[in-house]
């Protein structure tokens, strides 16, 4: 069912956790649903010099989470902001049909860590 | 690594002793049971003796044996073809909220052809309460179909009390024994139901292969249209070799039924509690004692039902969930939502269903590594912490 | 003594090959194919390669192959669900007189539902004709069904005329080619049908399963309510062991078909002479040439076809007959009944099938013995002196 690969990071999440003081955060779907991944990203010189996720969901979701993390570490905002839910999959070989939308969430999730931390920028900047 | 499947709702291994029964009628005793000749005749002979250790395994007499492709089948023949050939009946119908859908989706399907159909609910331990359906009960109703025991939480049913609650209010009573038979003894006389599906490959039969008891006076028809087989009531060449390996397996049932029964009640008894009390967070799913033998049905709390699966495979586990996400719906199963579970507790659930195989050790294994598998996991979700 | 099984066209022994691929898929690789663990994904696998397997041999693709129970199954499917599932289309339905009953009972369903039916005649030799079916096409007509080859007397029919008229009128072709699936080349491209039937263990595979062809495009639903297995048009736990047999047994009928196409008729043809010039008041029903391979179907004046086969089967030669009467009717089949046949000579029938398995001495064996069964039988009937 599952690609290797999708399977490797499965069973060998990279980049689990939370950060501390994180310089954005981003959090899509609900438990309802059956999936919820938060991701935290630590940013330095418009660097994504660390991520972390937290993930409830199936294999689909853990793995296309650990996948985004490593995609981008140590990338710039702008290449970060490239990844798409296409680009996940593909990263892991693909993933079953049924679960694509799984790799919407990790590249969702991203997104919204990244908007949160432009809209801290921005609301830094506002006040200064 | 030693392989423990602890999925046996979901089917079993054919018996050894099944499949040496079948072998020779693939490749030496092929022949249609509907041929003149002595292949032909032989065929005949062996579907007539799986007739009869099927009928005495359900208390039933062979000519109330109708053999069908599996519980599927006989569940839609029992529930269809009834009304079809009973059109002076009212239109009503009755079932549970927890059928399998090969009971549910057809009572849906006639609903879709005018029928009237009531799904009475179930109490927070899944069973259907006999003063539930005589309140749902109306001139109109013409049958009523409620499982003997779910596939999902294990719940068993009250079918005597349910089947005269139908009877009094002058409904015909059908239930999906799939889960039950060869688990638990069944007598359909006792029982008082009209019908009865089966399927072999949860008895350690072959798939491919069930049967449907119709019990003699109630008129069901063929849902297959063509040749004369089965007294006109299932067209279509009979599968000789699974019908031998169902109607051995229904033997080797009948024989071996009491001591499974203890010895499955009993080591499920000690996976439940081991599971529940190492992991917090955790609730058994379904009846706490009326419950099928050796069916283990719990929800964690804070995790996933597919990412449990697939950790316990990855140490040889087997096991299955209400809630793993395949179907392309994040919904988790009709059942545990019928139960009144919320959503983001049904998701994480499992079922483990122990078989004859399985041994205590099987057992110590998944007592040892489960609540390492649900930390983990826990380590991993954002809802906890 | 040896048996000596010409009754090919009722059932098949399994091959053995086949039989081999099987095995594993009763006792360990038992994984229900939906369940998500290693056993789970294993079963799934067998039953994508069967698919391949089926489609190959069908010149189909795979995402067009359902497996069922059987024919029976799968031509009911076809025809009751494709239906049902285009209501919009009209309510005319065409078949011929010579269908299996697996189709023809499923239109006189359709047709005891308000369907229009025309069952169209078949000329003596028991071919439909294009013309025919042209000039029974109307604006309404919703599908058209004629089988491949004949059960009972063999003929082929010209398919691809055939469906070509049914198209050019709007309606969409279903064939029945339970008969020449592993017997006759077969690419539903070429012959341009929207689907078609095949029966497993008319091919050396198992009982109890078959498969339909559905072209891409056309709008089938499921027969059976349940499960959402393959793809939802066909409920039911697979049957897994079934399906791998069906599979294999595909691919073996594609390698070796030419080979045995060209030594069936030439054996079958050596029987069919011997047998005509040998017995006086004999002649062949179906047509001369245009015929399944090794299908040799003859009638006998004066003599019942029940008695013929009885009489064989002492000598361990195993065949069939249009006209045994164990269904507790007199009449003969309604397939030679449509070929013009009167119902004296009609009962007189006798079908002999050939399969690789029979050699040149089975046909040697046959040409020996019949003609002394005849002659014994016609020394009883009052019908000749
Ligand atoms: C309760 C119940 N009913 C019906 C079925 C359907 O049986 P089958 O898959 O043999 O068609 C199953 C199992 O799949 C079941 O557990
Ligand atoms: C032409 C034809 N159609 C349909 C069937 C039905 O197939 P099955 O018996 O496998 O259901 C048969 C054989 O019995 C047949 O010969
Ligand atoms: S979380 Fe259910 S499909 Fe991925
Ligand atoms: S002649 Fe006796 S039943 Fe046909």
């Amino acid at each position: 069912m599952y690609s290797q690969k999708v399977m490797n990071h499965f069973m060998n999440p990279r980049n689990v956790g939370r950060i501390d003081l994180p310089s954005g955060s981003g959090e899509v779907g609900n438990a309802v649903c059956g999936d919820i991944m938060h991701i935290d990203i630590k940013v330095a010189d418009n660097i994504i010099t660390d991520v972390k996720f937290k993930t409830f969901g199936c294999a689909a979701a853990i793995a296309t989470s650990s996948m985004v993390t490593e995609m981008v570490k140590g990338k710039s905002l702008q290449e970060a902001e490239q990844i798409t839910n296409q680009t996940v999959a593909e990263a892991l070989d693909g993933l079953p049909p049924v679960k694509m939308h799984c790799s919407n969430l990790a590249a969702d999730a991203l997104h919204a860590a990244i908007a949160d931390y432009m809209r801290k920028e921005a609301n830094k900047l506002g006040v200064s | 690594m030693r392989e423990i499947y602890m999925d046996h709702s979901a089917t079993t291994p054919v018996d050894p002793e099944v499949f040496n029964a079948m072998i020779p009628y693939y490749t030496d005793r092929f022949g249609n049971a509907s041929s003149i000749h002595t292949k032909g005749q032989r065929a005949r002979q062996a579907v007539d003796q799986a007739r009869s250790q099927a009928a005495e395994l359900l208390g039933a007499s062979e000519r109330e044996i109708v053999f069908t492709s599996g519980g599927t089948e006989a569940n839609n023949q029992a529930i269809i073809s009834y009304l079809s050939n009973n059109p002076d009946k009212g239109r009503h119908l009755i079932t549970s909220a927890i059928e399998h859908h090969a009971v549910l989706d057809a009572f849906l399907h006639l609903a879709k052809r005018g029928y009237e159909l009531t799904v009475l609910p179930v109490t927070a331990d899944g069973l259907v309460e006999p003063d539930i359906l005589k309140a749902a009960m109306k001139p109109t109703t013409a049958l009523v179909s409620i499982m003997h025991a779910n596939n999902e939480v294990g719940t068993i049913q009250p079918i005597k009390e349910l089947a005269a609650v139908a009877h009094a209010g002058g409904a015909v009573f059908h239930t999906d024994a799939v889960q039950t038979v060869g688990k638990l003894p069944i007598d359909v006389e006792e029982m008082d139901v009209d019908m009865l599906a089966a399927s072999s490959h949860k008895l350690y039969g072959p798939k491919g292969v069930g049967c449907l008891y119709v019990k003699r006076g109630i008129r069901v028809g063929n849902y297959f249209h063509g040749g004369g087989q089965e007294r006109g009531l299932r067209p279509g060449t009979e599968n000789v070799p699974g019908i031998v390996g169902f109607g051995t397996a229904c033997k080797l049932a009948h024989i071996n039924l009491p001591e499974r029964q203890t010895r499955l009640n009993k080591m499920g008894q000690r996976l439940k509690e081991g599971i529940l009390n190492s992991i917090p967070h955790s609730r058994l799913t379904g009846h706490p004692v009326k419950r099928l033998p050796g069916s283990v049905s719990v929800c964690f709390e804070f995790v996933e039902g597919e990412s449990i699966l697939l950790m316990l495979d990855s140490y040889g586990i087997m096991a299955s969930s209400g809630s793993a996400c395949t179907s392309g719906s994040l919904d988790p199963s009709h059942v545990l939502l019928a139960l009144g579970l919320p959503h983001e507790i049904a998701h994480g659930s499992l079922r483990l269903t122990l078989g004859k195989d399985n041994t205590e050790e099987d057992v110590d294994k998944v007592l040892e590594v489960l609540p390492n598998i649900i930390q983990n996991l826990r380590g991993m979700s954002p809802l906890c912490n």
